[in-house]
């Protein structure tokens, strides 16, 4: 049993920190968001200096063969700099294309920095279950045909490619029928609209008219698409959770500052006991969620596929509920100050609720969680 | 032990109801139900067009032009305003201002602020909080000195709400800086054209311009703007506090959004059922449902035992009135899930009439959640709330 | 709207408030529950002398007609003062043979303090689900047959007549085929096993094996068993609430003055800001919790039965949290003190708890008010 | 970064679990996993098993008769009783007493006392808290006068655990009444034979016999029974604190009444189906079954930074894992619902075999409930704990 980190893993996380220190700073960020593009190419040039990009992708394909320990390393720094650049949603696309083994390719474009990827999984009517796909994929002659709107598709007009959930056959949450699907975004009859989200991002949403795609398009094995989705969705879910524990240390630490310098009735509001015991709570949930995002990223790689979705649903619950909790008590210890714009603590919180409910929310995955036939069967 | 209303009290609420059906304009009403933000313009208009009927002031005594009602016929007004969708009449000139100038205030500044108030030609706001004040309202530092027949200001408020659309604003202002913080204030009307004075946005997390800062540079204000006694400004700060409370639970608001959280609960899907069908959403909703059904029930308490003038009780329903709102929109924003993550400001601001992702109803519930946290920590944070029902109630 | 008591009502309230003053203290309380029958032959009579057993009990029958506020006045009372004699089964019970307008001699008896009842509605397999009922009543030529076992009858081994709840036909949970029966105590068959609460009353496991009753003790119209059953149930939550608000009251007063006078470090643990918030929180559980009960006796006895089901099961919900909620915090407050049997503090305590779970618990009655048409459709 | 225990730890976990499994009697056994109440007998009989093998004393060095084990290996041990349901082994002679005794007690002290400790052929029980102490541990009054080559002791302690049975009690006492309160406390060690000792029940709230009041009245102590110096006794109580939180999340318990929950929850119904498929309960199970994981996982986390002597992180696991038996406690009284009123103390003493009601799983749930409301005010109330870690973690 180890906790600590090696030394490799540390001297990362620091050299991350010590980028956004020097260039993602709140100002630089604000000017990020407000650009047209909403993301920095400087900052992803930067992402692929420090082999932030490269990190996940396997050694053969130029990376590093990372592991989800060292994206949690990662994904805590740039949770903690609130960094809004479309890394998650390029890791995450391209978990899809390591657990399919195929387009090595991309990988090795991912590794190198030279592309970005980006997700569609949700759909206007399937809320948090990602079974419910309407968007059909027709076997075509020489491979498939998409049809349907994709919603909410983070960085889904900065993205260059998409991985893309698709039904060949089976009606709406049939887990038969799911396949994946690469698309490049400038393929024709692929329709982006771009916008931000209230914690700073872009998305989009995205329709597929008649859009042709080759056979190797698909990832996996036919009809296998369900289980590769959910596996890499629990992959997305461990680096959501590692970013959310980046942010409670940090809005929490901002918390504690606020509390030991703000003066009111001629001492620190830190000196009253309420707002004392508030802070550990705070602290306490905190610890907590940090142990369950540690977990997730220990067996999100494991072989027992419920041990999996029981461990992730566990940890994106509980992460979630400290998430809240953390987010909402930052700002009403903050006072007036924590409900404007001009800190970021404000925008932790907003991350921390999207983050909430991005990829399933708490009830989401509690239900996940008693779904498990470990629910009612464990000794 | 009687809980209905009385046959007076019913006729009155469908008067007030077939008012509201007929003059309240569907555009602001659907403003207001789907979350839109106000403009001026809007609130304007909604007051003006409730003066023309006399219904404005409705804590007014009917010799200032005010309604007269009853407690439980104001209560009804608000719950069928709440109920219909009607815009706010911001309370600071009818409901804080004003009570204070009818109080304290000389002939002359009744005669000519209160009916100006009743009509909206001023545009009021307040001046009480400053940056380093916080809970600890007593301690603000605006100086104001005497310089023969004006004061000098000097300093800064900060939190003052639509400052940017405002006329007037009432300040506390330190006329003498020695002794206990809380003697020495006075309480000063300020127009605010006068020169020396910048107003600042201060932005909200939802990006909403709602708070400003405003700074005021040895801006010349006639003695004849101040309200009763120099250095008496403090007593009327605390009258005045007893005032804001007015509706402050909103139990009628959160009726109105407990209807549309179980509509759009009823549309979004957990399970391939409807999200209201759900027993662990649903269970969430109706707990919510009962502690508005039992806030009601405390407000008619209250409105029952003091004749509409909640003292201590007050703090109560505020926190458990806030507690409220905060919860709806926190259930509404799960209801939607991820399409609660789309910012679309336009939207908000009726310059577009679909949001960019076409979930009209999704479109503004992030940015109300986000919106409503203010609602805990402001007024008087509902830790302070917490600790004047220890002192006030408790006696600890 | 008015929510003042009348006069009588206050005077009533003070003369109960006075005799418990008086005559059932603490240290007697004590003493009755470890008597044999744990309960005091001397209480019932001083309550029937207060009037208090003929209150519910209709005018034509010896009573005064009293209203469910009439009733939640004395209920508080009651509760205040810890009062663990059988007059909540007893008036529980006589509100069956009200609404059912039969068995006019024994409510006569009930309004003179004659005769004592309890309510046998639970089995084994019931839990909170009062249709789930195997006992059976079979027609016999001059009446019925009842063969089964009810349990946790509330002062089942006290009473001299209980009302039963037993089958004609259906399943377990059909709402049809229910029937209600006033039984004689000592009749053939009926055999009381009876115990100890944990809150100090007394309750039994009642067997009944053959039991022969006349047509007569059948209660309201055949087969219209199951609504009968309801809104007497209704009825007794709507008392249960009461008896929860004078609890709360003593307990959280209790408390403040444990506060007021513990002293810690030098001063009173009053001082200690994260404890007064606590007392806060009490009292504001409290006031709403008042409210709900109140509502709940206003409309228990409303013609229309959603609306009553409704309130009702909201007003049992809200306070059961409340209860909840109020009873461990006291507890909490107290320290050491308040996990010993020496203070009343524990003992309401104990009595919070269990009403919480009497007649459907908080989770139960949340079920009940959402499975009601309004819940959905309300506008 | 690795989670999983090494094959010398999992070859360890098999060893204790096969021991338990061939050396636990059914009979105590049963008594545990049913929350039934242990006698004296129980206790030391199962003390004495273990003292065969030599794993009494986890948490000793070897040279005293200690395990020497690994903080992982006496988790795991810890989690392996837990697990099996074993009585627990008493902590006021293990690991309260004796720890002050190897670090400041006297050669003979160490000889006499320390092999007694191990083979249970004293028992001890704990001279601290005092009436009006409470949380103010310092502020205690008991005075022990020297009086030639004895102390002379005054006074009560209250609270003390299973006093009835004690052979032995250690006590802070008050040597030097003037000055700051910490000091002037002295650590006494006494026979609880000795005149002038009297030991009253206090009854708690589930009727057990927990917890006692000890009087003394011109009790004759030796002097040689003084552990260290004199007034020096609040350095040691301190040390001891620090010693009292071993296992303090008591997870492996937790884990094991979790799944005693589900069965419970699993056999009695809501609706017509099981009430652990009904899906509100199951989200509280879910929700409490989680909070456990986390809570063994930071269990480790402490263990594996801090060799086993936690700090202030401490309180973190004293507060989650009271909160956690608390909780569990109350998802098994609302499981059985209604059948958790009945009480039967006859059944719980062990003096009958089934309960009144026949329902033998749900007869001690109501009793369980109440009796865990102890542990967030024993052992320093979670109030007190997060006092804790706002000082000593937060720095506020």
């Amino acid at each position: 049993m180890d906790f600590a980190l090696t030394q490799e893993q540390t001297q990362f996380a620091e050299a991350v920190r010590r980028w956004v220190e020097k260039d993602y700073g709140f100002e630089q960020r604000k000017h990020i968001i407000a650009s047209a593009e909403g993301i920095s190419a400087e900052a992803w040039s930067a992402l692929a200096e420090l082999g932030a990009t490269a990190l996940p992708v396997p050694e053969d394909q130029g990376g590093f063969s990372g592991s989800a320990i060292d994206m949690m390393v990662v994904m805590q720094e740039l949770g903690r700099g609130l960094v809004i650049e479309p890394y998650f949603a390029t890791v995450f696309a391209a978990e899809f294309l390591k657990q399919a083994k195929a387009h090595f390719d991309v990988l090795e474009q991912v590794a190198g920095g030279e592309i970005k990827l980006a997700v569609a999984l949700h759909e206007k009517q399937s809320r948090h279950d990602l079974s419910d796909i309407a968007t059909t994929a027709t076997k075509s002659a020489d491979g498939y045909t998409l049809n349907g709107k994709k919603t909410v598709v983070l960085h889904g007009a900065q993205a260059d490619k998409l991985i893309v959930s698709a039904r060949t056959s089976g009606a709406a949450r049939d887990k038969n029928g799911i396949q994946l699907f690469i698309v490049d975004t400038n393929a024709a009859g692929v329709t982006r609209q771009d916008y931000r989200t209230i914690d700073g991002y872009r998305a989009a949403d995205i329709s597929f008219t008649n859009v042709q795609v080759p056979a190797i398009a698909l990832l996996g094995r036919e009809d296998g698409g369900w289980e590769l989705l959910d596996a890499v969705s629990d992959y997305g879910v461990s680096l959501l959770c590692s970013e959310a524990i980046g942010i409670m240390e940090a809005i929490t630490s901002a918390t504690l500052e606020y509390l030991k310098t703000r003066q009111q009735f001629g001492v620190p509001i830190g000196k009253f006991q309420v707002l004392q015991h508030r802070m550990a709570d705070m602290f306490m949930e905190m610890e907590q969620a940090r142990s369950m995002a540690t977990l997730a990223a220990v067996k999100v790689s494991s072989d027992n596929a419920e041990e999996r979705r029981r461990t992730l649903s566990a940890a994106k619950a509980r992460v979630g509920q400290a998430a809240k909790y953390i987010g909402q008590q930052a700002v009403q210890l903050h006072g007036g100050m924590g409900v404007t714009n001009e800190l970021p603590v404000a925008h932790m919180f907003k991350r921390l609720t999207m983050i909430e409910l991005s990829l399933g929310d708490t009830d989401h995955h509690l239900a996940r969680f008693v779904a498990q036939p470990g629910f009612k069967n464990a000794a | 032990m009687d809980l209905n209303y009385t046959p007076e009290d019913l006729a009155f609420r469908d008067q007030v109801r077939s008012y509201l059906e007929a003059n309240l304009p569907t555009d602001l009403q659907q403003k207001v139900l789907n979350h839109k933000r106000l403009s001026r313009e809007d609130f304007v208009r909604w007051h003006k067009i409730l003066a023309k009927q006399g219904w404005v002031a409705t804590g007014w005594p009917k010799e200032y032009g005010g309604t007269g009602w009853t407690p439980t016929q104001r209560h009804i007004f608000e719950e069928e305003c709440a109920r219909a969708g009607t815009p706010a009449i911001l309370p600071f000139g009818v409901n804080m201002v004003a009570p204070v100038i009818m109080a304290f205030g000389n002939q002359a500044q009744k005669d000519y602020y209160l009916p100006r108030i009743l009509n909206c030609d001023d545009w009021w706001c307040q001046g009480y909080s400053e940056p380093g004040s916080g809970s600890d309202l007593a301690s603000l530092k605006t100086r104001a000195e005497r310089v023969g027949d004006h004061y000098i200001v000097n300093g800064q408020k900060t939190w003052t709400t639509l400052a940017q659309h405002a006329d007037m604003i009432f300040c506390l202002v330190r006329t003498e800086p020695n002794g206990r913080k809380q003697e020495g204030i006075s309480f000063l009307l300020i127009d605010m054209k006068t020169q020396g004075i910048t107003v600042r946005p201060i932005i909200m997390l939802d990006e909403d311009h709602e708070v400003n800062e405003v700074f005021f540079d040895n801006v010349k204000v006639p003695v004849q703007n101040l309200i009763g006694e120099e250095n008496k400004g403090w007593t009327y700060a605390k009258y005045l506090l007893g005032h804001e409370r007015t509706n402050i639970a909103a139990v009628g608001r959160a009726k109105r959004e407990l209807q549309f959280l179980k509509r759009v609960a009823a549309e979004h899907h957990k399970n391939g059922q409807s999200l209201i069908d759900d027993p662990v959403y649903a269970n969430k909703v109706a707990s919510l449902e009962i502690e508005i059904m039992a806030l009601e029930i405390t407000v008619m308490r209250v409105i029952s035992q003091d004749s509409g003038r909640p003292g201590p009780e007050a703090s109560l329903l505020k926190i458990k009135g806030t507690e409220i709102q905060q919860r709806l929109t926190e259930l509404m924003v799960e209801a939607v899930g991820p399409y609660a993550q789309p910012f679309d400001p336009a939207f908000l601001e009726g310059e577009t009439e679909h949001s960019v992702m076409n979930d009209d109803d999704a479109a503004a519930l992030a940015a109300y959640y986000f919106n409503f946290r203010k609602t805990s920590i402001y007024g008087g944070s509902n830790e302070i709330q917490k600790n004047i029902i220890t002192q006030m109630i408790l006696g600890l």
